[in-house]
């Protein structure tokens, strides 16, 4: 067995490494002596190991693999149906000849690149007049969807739209003033309310609240009102219309 | 490879104008033979009407592209600008045509959002043009539609255009300045 | 002016790889026409020994210079910087390239290391892109190469890499049996 020399190549993988140990003990591929090769391996595992503790995984995966073939190599040879040995190795014999074709054609491209080298190029030099130019505006094109009844509709729509923005309680209104509504009347209000009309709808109950201040007091009313067990409420979906039922005897 | 061939080759890949100094140093030879070779060149390219052309800004050379090719170039070196009218600038048309002459700050407020792009766009677009100042404070500026906008549209004049029910925009108006009115108590 | 110095002109200015279709549309004309333009453009640079060449790269074209004037080039302009692909990048990426599309785990079976962080950077480089998803469980990412893998190593499409690997397993095969016989003839 050749003495480890101590300048360690850097490997790109576990079989980066396999494939050099069979290549310096100039053994065959298809006949990797496996006790030998395995030592070798480990030993190289074990000088690694000292100088990067950060080894990867995968050579320890391999080391392991190795091992494993080792000692299948000790027993005596599963057969396949036809009746012929099954070598170990084979696996590990395929999956090196596949990596040494990788490592053939990464030679062959890194020569290439450095011939392709010669080729230079040149960044885009647009002229200004080029960059510059704006195709000629086409009015019919822009407009060709466009009718003035649509721009009629979409004027409407976006007074609407205006409208909805201004509080039509509060521009109603005209000025500020304090509210004198409380909630012992609002409740005894309601109360009333639920007698007379037994089932309505929260909605209907706020056309009888002109300000803002009155529908919060009345929406407090309500609440006061389940709490004390004089009326129930349901509601099927979020922002829906809140009923309102009388659970007292008619 | 010969001179002349050299100085194309450095010409393309520098693509700026390169001093015939320079020149000289890289194909080594002397300015004179440098000068020679791209004139020989310069002319080439001239004759054969190519795509190519040399230009000579004072001592340097440069490649360039003939004029002849801008048309072709136009068509590909840039993406086309696409020109589209948006809802937010067909609102603001819809606000200039019926309630011309306008600010912006009218446009904003019926919008309720800043209308300065719209308003830049469709001037850019030739729908809408300046017509005038307001007589306020700041001199606004009013926009009004182009006479392009009525012909787009196959009508003369902007009376022609359907006017949106008269008390419909009554009642916002009132409506708008009742709480206009209102903010000014409390302020 | 012609299609070809319109060509000529276009693949100047542009620089960057134009496909035979932009080409198309920028001169009015159809790719078959274009395809036979610049051809015949690359002939006439490539005979009369110029300094400029026209590349293909897939179904694009781009302008180069002649890598015989690089020499004259180094002289004047700052070389430009090599990627250096270390030899963990170049495995991955010649399995990326004979193998596309390809997945990360194809990849890692091959070389019997996690090749993660390899495809990352070969993304980044810009010489491995991804191309797709592998109709399998978990869909994973298929990964090819890109057109500047085509410049990086100077070919115009995947097909003209050499050897296909068919041919070296056989060839190992054989170096093999030969060895394995010469030791039976020894022993």
């Amino acid at each position: 067995m050749e003495e480890l020399s101590f300048s360690l190549p850097t490997f790109s993988g576990p079989l980066d490494l396999l494939l050099h140990l069979i290549e310096k003990n100039k053994v065959s591929i298809y006949d990797i002596p496996i006790a030998e090769i395995t030592d070798q391996y480990m030993a190289y595992l074990d000088e690694m190991k000292k100088r990067d503790l950060d080894i990867m995984s995968e050579f320890l995966v391999m080391a392991s693999t190795l091992l494993s073939i080792k000692a299948a190599m000790l027993l005596p040879r599963e057969e396949t149906e036809e009746g012929e040995e099954i070598d170990p190795r084979d696996e590990l014999v395929e999956q090196l000849l596949e990596y040494k074709m990788v490592k053939t054609m990464s030679a062959k491209l890194r020569d290439m690149s450095e011939s392709a080298g010669a080729f230079c190029y040149k960044k885009p030099t647009i002229p200004d007049e080029v960059l510059s130019y704006e195709e000629p505006l086409d009015l019919d094109e822009l407009t060709k969807d466009l009718t003035l009844k649509k721009l009629n509709e979409i004027f409407e729509e976006v007074l609407k739209r205006a409208n909805g923005r201004v509080d039509p309680v509060r521009s109603g209104f005209g000025q500020i003033r304090k509210e004198e509504v409380s909630v012992d009347e609002k409740i005894e209000f309601v109360s009333r309310y639920v007698t007379e009309h037994r089932r309505f709808s929260f909605r209907e109950l706020l056309e009888t609240a002109p300000t803002k201040t009155e529908v919060i007091v009345t929406f407090l009313a309500i609440l006061e009102l389940m709490k004390a067990g004089e009326i129930h409420t349901e509601q099927d979906s979020n922002f829906g219309e809140i009923v309102i039922e009388s659970r007292l005897a008619a | 490879m010969d001179i002349k061939s050299s100085i194309e080759g450095i010409l393309f890949v520098m693509g700026n104008s390169v001093s015939t100094e320079t020149l000289a140093k890289a194909v080594g030879a002397d300015t004179d033979e440098v000068e020679a070779a791209v004139q020989e060149l310069a002319e080439e390219y001239e004759k054969g009407n190519r795509g190519i052309r040399i230009t000579r800004l004072g001592d340097s050379y440069q490649m360039a592209s003939a004029p002849e090719i801008y048309p072709c170039l136009v068509k590909i070196a840039k993406e086309p600008k696409k020109r589209v009218l948006t809802d937010s600038l067909l609102e603001t048309l819809s606000i200039i045509a019926y309630r011309q002459p306008v600010t912006k700050a009218e446009i904003e407020k019926i919008r309720g959002v800043s209308s300065d792009h719209a308003v830049n766009k469709l001037v850019e677009y030739e729908l809408v043009q300046e017509v005038g100042r307001m007589d306020a404070p700041g001199r606004p500026m009013l926009f009004g539609t182009t006479e392009d906008f009525l012909r787009t549209f196959g009508v003369s004049e902007i009376k022609e255009l359907p006017s949106p029910p008269e008390d419909l925009v009554e009642k916002y108006r009132s409506e708008a300045e009742a709480e206009v009115r209102k903010l000014d108590v409390v302020t």
